[in-house]
């Protein structure tokens, strides 16, 4: 096979050394693309030991000590070292700068900063996984987590560390988006991903210090006493809740806006067809990124909260629900008289709207108060965010995997093997928390290594999905890794689609353009003469 | 002057001035995140325990504390003249303001060092180390802890910022800047105004009323 | 590889720089306003003096960033961006403060636990009872 | 219809007033979501089918949502939230706010047991006695940790923070057992944190809290045999053996070292040094005392090597292990009014 594109960003330079030390926005990407890979089948080798823990009541393969260990890991791998920066970090570095007709990010040098700061703060992760890893939870909820005996403290450090990565990936792209659109490429005009980046880092960049200044307040107080949370010196463990959850709410929409951006891209691109509601859309994501902010209480309904603060906060979250279902209407809207190629891509994309409708009305669910109260800390919660974040956002993510494979490698992979490999992930995926849902109806609380006999059936039903999903993950990482190298040469736009990012090479070379593209219309329209078609 | 190959990245001068300022902006917008969880704690505290946050309070140095205050004040002052005397081409001038404007920081530290010292004496000292007799030590210890991490994080601040004047200031000494290129002694400048601005909301709820 | 402007447009508006004078004259409404907290800080004060000698900060910090961080000459998205982080650091104070304000205390009928003093109270004063009354203090 | 739901959603038992409330709508949300997602499937798949691509070429028209669709997509789900907000607030208000003549139990969570204590007594672990049909306010408190009280059958729970009480209330109808779990991680045996809520006829609860004030042992009780938890087992033993003779739980000193907050506490020794009292000094220390010991007591412990199996010895260092510091700050009696308590 001869290579894709005679000169491309992954020519430009072979070495080790020209990788790492470079300041290409596509390199960085790649970069991130392949570390939270790495760190997704970690998390996920957890996942899998805690669902072959829970195939049987009692002692199955580890104590619980281990067990609690393990499910911390599992959260804290995911969610700072997996999915926060998988879709802004990877996908986001990639492409906002091709979207937006620029050259490279505002800052390419800080840009590869937060490559190095994510691998220090995932190392010292890692070294806290060695010395035996944390037992708080990913939560981390004092006094708890000032203290267990265990490992905390690597942890807390790293997931600090990770924190300023995704601020200065943040801070990037907000300089990026202001100041290095093409001529021509006005606010209204830009691809729905780039705006979803946008808010995403807005969060980003006003959440993630709060966090930060939490984990060093648990720190200390665990390294010299400092004492703020402690009920001992008159400190409010609740007040460490709200401190966590103003970050860790918003949070969420870090993680599911990107895969938003990322769906509303692949809606258009594979029905044909102009955003039904660009604008809305677009609001919903400024929406999202602002009223996000007031429903962190929504965490705490059982925990001794004000009355008063718990209807404010559920109120609230009411709201903020609202802008994911515009969202979901509209791309439900995309399709209407579309022309639909059914692609792996797309298949993901529909699994995604469903599987984010149904996590999202459970969460609704919870913010009426009063069911709270049964559900919190149960596994109906487990599967509320599993139905976000692997069902949603992971299916996004495989989603964008696969839609820009091309995109970023120049090949193609085998199609039909990607169809039905999405269908098996989507299947598996039911089996593994829908029961986890029924669980959490019937009262089983989470973050438990053994529970009373009554609720094995289900447990085992869930074990069986996880097993499926982790056949389905390798069978994705297979074909993914064998087309790197010997699947065929894509061209230039193998989808046909009029996303802004299609209009340099695929791969792109180093400079991104040969020329400033110019941007008449606004992305993904499709009704008019000399649109791309698929190969 | 900023190398060529920047401004063809930005496209022009104008993108690449604002990409500077706009960055620094969100920067300081995270930097005063990072404090809001600290100012939140206070505030929480402060009206849980109001009685022993004011008994706290009444053995803080008011003076030591104003004088700092004046002195970050003052600073900020020379700061600005000194990004005035960059722009107008004085770098020279700007020079010397940014590297006094230091100066004033490093004696900034050390009146904060002299009341550490004292507070040291009388044993208000955070966390487990509290040992002040005189105050009540439910919340009083709070209000201790919580003005070690405000002062302590806004030193480091301080620290971070002497260190960017003193290079900003050898530099302008030196010529680096001037009228077409003062991004950095303003990017810098910035920082500093931030530091001084953080301390005006510390300076009021530790040590007045 | 670029040519024109960027879609914005410029970025600065020079006509509105302070000359040395402007410098001066907010440096020394700045030190006024440092002398004027001190010295309300000296005369009797009450429940206002928090809220007034913050009022006093929020209008220093707005000199500062206007005219010493060139607000006032750059571009509104700016301005955005500090408003912004202002407004949540505000939500999430006065959030805060509300909720464990609100919160109610259940009314105790005599209880079985007289506090007993800890055990190694002697020589480890982390694990000492507080001497006050243990817990809040009621408003 | 009720049953046939419950069933359907695999909710368990409804044994308290709140839960039948609750149920309702709980069924409305789940149906409804159920209905709106067959709704969207449906359009998807028609979607999926009528506009299936069939030349790479195929021609679409630019369609936009018309404003007042977007004002139907924005304002259907909303009013529906709101209006389920509103309804689940009422609840929600309604099952924080104990009604006047509830019968008051504290409930104390520690690493890892719940106890219950009435006032004027009894106080028992692990299995807390109600009368049904009388409103029931639990007064809760950690000693360590955050812990959740946390009744499925219920619906309902609540965390027990330390140095402060939360409370919660519920009137179970009839008699009947539930379990109660913890649903707040707090640590090592987390998921075995579990007690029971014995629900008596009025009768019943009255002559078992006699029995109980007279201090009859708690398996006496009607139907009451839970498999007894080491710690408890630890806690007869230690009164069979004679152990509480010369120690205290209580926090004192007596002839011997007390037991509270023993484990894990850094010992001194007699004649210098110190030794960490973990699960292995524990058992030494019963089997062979002047091994070493602790500074400032006559070594007059007797061992108890052959005298212990070792499950008892197991029981017992669980016993002193479950004996935690209480976490000062726990305010004593108040008036009984509702005052803000400022956290
Ligand atoms: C990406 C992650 C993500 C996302 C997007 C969300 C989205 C939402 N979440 Fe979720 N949540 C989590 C991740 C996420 N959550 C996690 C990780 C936890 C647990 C943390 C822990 O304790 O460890 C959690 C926990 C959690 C709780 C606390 C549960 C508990 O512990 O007691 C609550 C309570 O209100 C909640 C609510 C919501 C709401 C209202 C939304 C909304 O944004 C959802 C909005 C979406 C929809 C509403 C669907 C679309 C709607 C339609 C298509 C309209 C339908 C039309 C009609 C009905 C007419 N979430
Ligand atoms: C993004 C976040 C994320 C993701 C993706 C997952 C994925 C999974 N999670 Fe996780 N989970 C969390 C976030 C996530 N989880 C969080 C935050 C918690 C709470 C922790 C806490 O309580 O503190 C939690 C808790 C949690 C629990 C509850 C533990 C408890 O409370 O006791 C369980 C139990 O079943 C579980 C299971 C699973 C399973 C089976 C998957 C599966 O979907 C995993 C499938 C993945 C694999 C099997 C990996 C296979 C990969 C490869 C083979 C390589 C692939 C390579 C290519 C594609 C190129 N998770
Ligand atoms: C005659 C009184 C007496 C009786 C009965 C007694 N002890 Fe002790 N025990 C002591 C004394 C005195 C010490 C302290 C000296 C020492 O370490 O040997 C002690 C120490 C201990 C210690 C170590 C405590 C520490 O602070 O390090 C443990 C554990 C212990 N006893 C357990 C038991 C158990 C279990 C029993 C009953 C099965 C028991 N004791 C019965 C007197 C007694
Ligand atoms: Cu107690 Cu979990
Ligand atoms: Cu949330």
């Amino acid at each position: 096979m001869s290579p894709p594109a005679a000169e491309s960003y992954l020519s430009d330079g072979r070495t080790l050394w020209s990788w790492l030390t470079t300041h290409d926005h596509k390199r960085i990407g790649v970069m991130f693309l392949v570390l939270t890979l790495f760190f997704f089948l970690v998390g996920g080798l957890f996942a899998l030991a805690l669902r072959i823990e829970l195939l049987t009541p009692g002692r199955t393969i580890m104590g619980h000590l281990a067990y609690n260990r393990m499910f911390t890991l599992h959260g804290v791998t995911m969610v700072w070292l997996f999915m926060i920066p998988a879709i802004p970090s990877a996908f986001g570095n990639f492409l906002v700068p091709l979207m937006i007709g620029a050259r490279d990010v505002a800052f390419p040098r800080l840009n590869l900063a937060s490559v190095y700061l994510y691998v220090l703060g995932a190392s010292v992760t890692l070294w806290g996984m060695f010395e035996g890893g944390a037992d708080t939870g990913w939560t981390f909820y004092t006094p708890y987590s000032t203290t267990t005996g265990t490992a905390v403290l690597p942890v807390l450090v790293g997931v600090f560390i990770i924190g300023f990565s995704t601020i200065v990936t943040g801070l990037n792209f907000i300089a990026t988006v202001h100041t290095l659109r093409a001529p021509g490429l006005t606010w209204m005009k830009l691809p729905l991903f780039v705006w979803a980046i946008y808010g995403t880092s807005i969060i980003q960049v006003l959440a993630t210090p709060v966090l930060g200044m939490v984990l060093l307040l648990v720190a200390l107080e665990r390294v010299v006493g400092a004492g703020i949370f402690d009920p001992a010196r008159g400190g409010d463990p609740l007040l460490f809740q709200h401190l966590f959850w103003f970050y860790s709410h918003p949070a969420v929409y870090i993680m599911v806006l990107p895969s938003m951006g990322v769906i509303s891209e692949a809606v258009c691109a594979f029905s044909r067809k102009n955003a039904f509601s660009y604008r809305m859309i677009v609001y919903s994501t400024l929406g999202i990124a602002f009223v996000g902010f007031f429903t962190w209480g929504h965490h705490m309904f059982a925990s001794g909260q004000s009355i008063f603060g718990s209807g404010a906060f559920g109120a609230m979250s009411m709201l903020v629900a609202i802008f994911t279902a515009i969202k979901i209407f509209s791309w439900l809207g995309t399709l209407y008289r579309g022309s639909i190629a059914i692609e792996s891509p797309l298949i993901y994309t529909l699994g995604f709207m469903f599987f984010l409708f149904f996590g999202g009305m459970i969460g609704v669910a919870y913010s009426t108060t009063s069911l709270n109260l049964h559900w919190h800390d149960t596994y109906s919660v487990v599967a509320h965010f599993h139905f976000i974040m692997v069902g949603a956002t992971v299916m996004a993510f495989l989603g964008a995997l696969h839609y820009w494979f091309p995109k970023m490698f120049g090949r193609c992979f085998p199609a039909k093997l990607a169809n039905s490999a999405a269908v098996l992930i989507i299947f598996g995926f039911i089996t593994t928390f829908v029961p986890q849902f029924l669980l959490g109806n019937m009262g089983m609380p989470r973050r438990y290594a053994d529970y009373p006999p009554h609720f094995q059936s289900l447990h085992v039903a869930s074990t069986a999905g996880a097993s499926l999903l982790a056949f389905g993950f390798l069978i994705i990482a297979g074909y993914l890794a064998w087309s790197l190298k010997y699947g065929a040469v894509a061209g230039n736009n193998p989808w046909g689609s009029d996303g802004f990012e299609w209009r340099s090479a695929s791969p792109p070379p180093t400079h991104n353009f040969h020329v400033t593209p110019e941007y008449p219309t606004g992305p993904h329209e499709y009704a008019r003469e000399e649109v791309p078609h698929a190969a | 002057m900023p190398p060529e190959a920047v401004t063809e990245h930005w496209g022009s001068e104008d993108a690449r001035k604002q990409a500077a300022y706009l960055g620094m902006w969100v920067f300081i917008a995270t930097e005063v995140l990072l404090f809001a969880g600290l100012f939140t704690a206070y505030g929480v505290y402060r009206s849980v325990y109001p009685e022993a946050f004011r008994a706290a309070q009444l053995t803080m140095e008011v003076g030591l504390g104003t004088l700092n205050t004046f002195l970050l004040v003052s600073s900020s002052i020379l700061v600005a003249l000194a990004v005035h005397a960059v722009r107008g081409n004085r770098p020279g001038l700007g020079g010397a303001l940014l590297l006094a404007a230091a100066l004033l920081g490093i004696v900034f530290l050390g009146v904060k060092g002299v009341e550490y010292s004292h507070h040291v004496r009388e044993g208000g000292l955070p966390g487990d180390a509290y040992r002040f007799a005189e105050v009540p030590r439910v919340g009083a210890s709070l209000f201790f802890t919580l003005y070690y991490l405000l002062t302590g994080l806004h030193a480091l601040h301080v620290t971070v910022g002497v260190s960017v004047l003193t290079v900003l200031g050898v530099r302008s000494a030196s010529g680096a800047f001037g009228p077409s290129y003062a991004t950095p002694v303003e990017l810098g400048g910035m920082y500093w105004h931030l530091v001084d601005v953080i301390w005006l909301f510390v300076y009021p709820i530790l040590y007045l009323s | 590889m670029r040519s024109g402007p960027v879609a914005e447009d410029a970025v600065e508006k020079p006509e509105r720089q302070l000359g040395v004078a402007g410098v001066l004259v907010v440096g020394a409404v700045l030190l006024a306003l440092t002398t004027l907290t001190y010295l309300l800080h000296k005369l009797p004060h009450g429940a206002w003096s928090l809220p007034v000698a913050l009022l006093i900060a929020g209008a220093k910090g707005l000199l500062i960033a206007l005219f010493y961080m060139h607000l006032r000459e750059q571009r509104a998205s700016n301005g955005l961006v500090l408003i912004t982080s202002v407004v949540f650091v505000a939500v999430l104070l006065t959030v805060c403060v509300l909720e464990t304000r609100t919160r109610f205390r259940p009314t105790i009928p005599p209880g079985p636990f007289p506090v007993e003093a800890l055990p190694g109270a002697m020589e480890d004063p982390r694990s000492a009872r507080p001497p006050e009354p243990a817990g809040p203090v009621n408003p | 219809m009720n049953e046939l739901l419950r069933r359907l959603f695999f909710l368990p038992e409804q044994g308290s007033t709140f839960a039948v409330k609750v149920d309702h709508l709980h069924y409305v949300l789940l149906l409804t979501t159920l209905a709106v997602a067959v709704g969207i499937g449906t359009v998807g798949i028609v979607f999926l089918v009528r506009y299936h691509r069939r030349t790479a070429s195929d021609a679409t028209p630019r369609v936009v949502a018309p404003t007042w669709m977007e004002g139907l997509f924005i304002g259907v789900p909303l009013s529906l939230f709101l209006l389920w907000f509103v309804l689940g607030f009422q609840q929600f208000v309604w099952v924080m706010s104990p009604p006047q003549d509830a019968l008051d139990v504290y409930v104390t969570g520690k690493q890892w047991m719940w106890k219950f204590t009435y006032p004027g007594g009894p106080s028992a672990i692990d299995t807390l006695v109600v009368p049904a049909g009388r409103p029931v306010r639990l007064l809760i408190t950690s000693r360590d940790v955050i812990h959740s009280f946390y009744v499925p059958d219920f619906r309902m729970k609540r965390d027990a923070v330390p140095s402060r009480y939360t409370d919660l209330w519920f009137e179970a109808p009839k008699p009947g057992r539930h379990l109660v779990l913890c649903a707040e991680y707090c640590g090592l045996d987390h998921s075995q944190m579990r007690a029971e809520v014995v629900v008596l006829s009025p009768a019943d609860f009255e002559s078992w809290r006699d029995a109980q004030r007279r201090n009859l042992p708690v398996a006496a009780l009607p139907g009451a045999n839970t498999p007894e938890t080491m710690a408890v087992r630890g806690e007869r033993i230690a009164t069979a053996q004679g152990c509480l003779q010369c120690h205290t739980v209580t926090g004192a000193p007596h002839i011997g070292p007390t037991w509270l907050g023993l484990y894990g506490r850094k010992e001194p020794l007699e004649g210098g040094g110190a030794v960490l009292a973990d699960e292995a000094y524990l058992t030494e220390s019963m089997m062979d005392p002047l091994a070493k010991v602790v500074a400032g007591y006559a070594p007059v412990m007797p061992g108890y090597h052959g005298r212990l199996s070792a499950e008892d010895s197991g029981a017992l260092v669980e016993f002193i292990k479950s004996l935690r510091p209480l976490r000062p700050g726990v305010t004593a009696a108040e008036e009984p009014v509702y005052v803000p308590t400022g956290r």
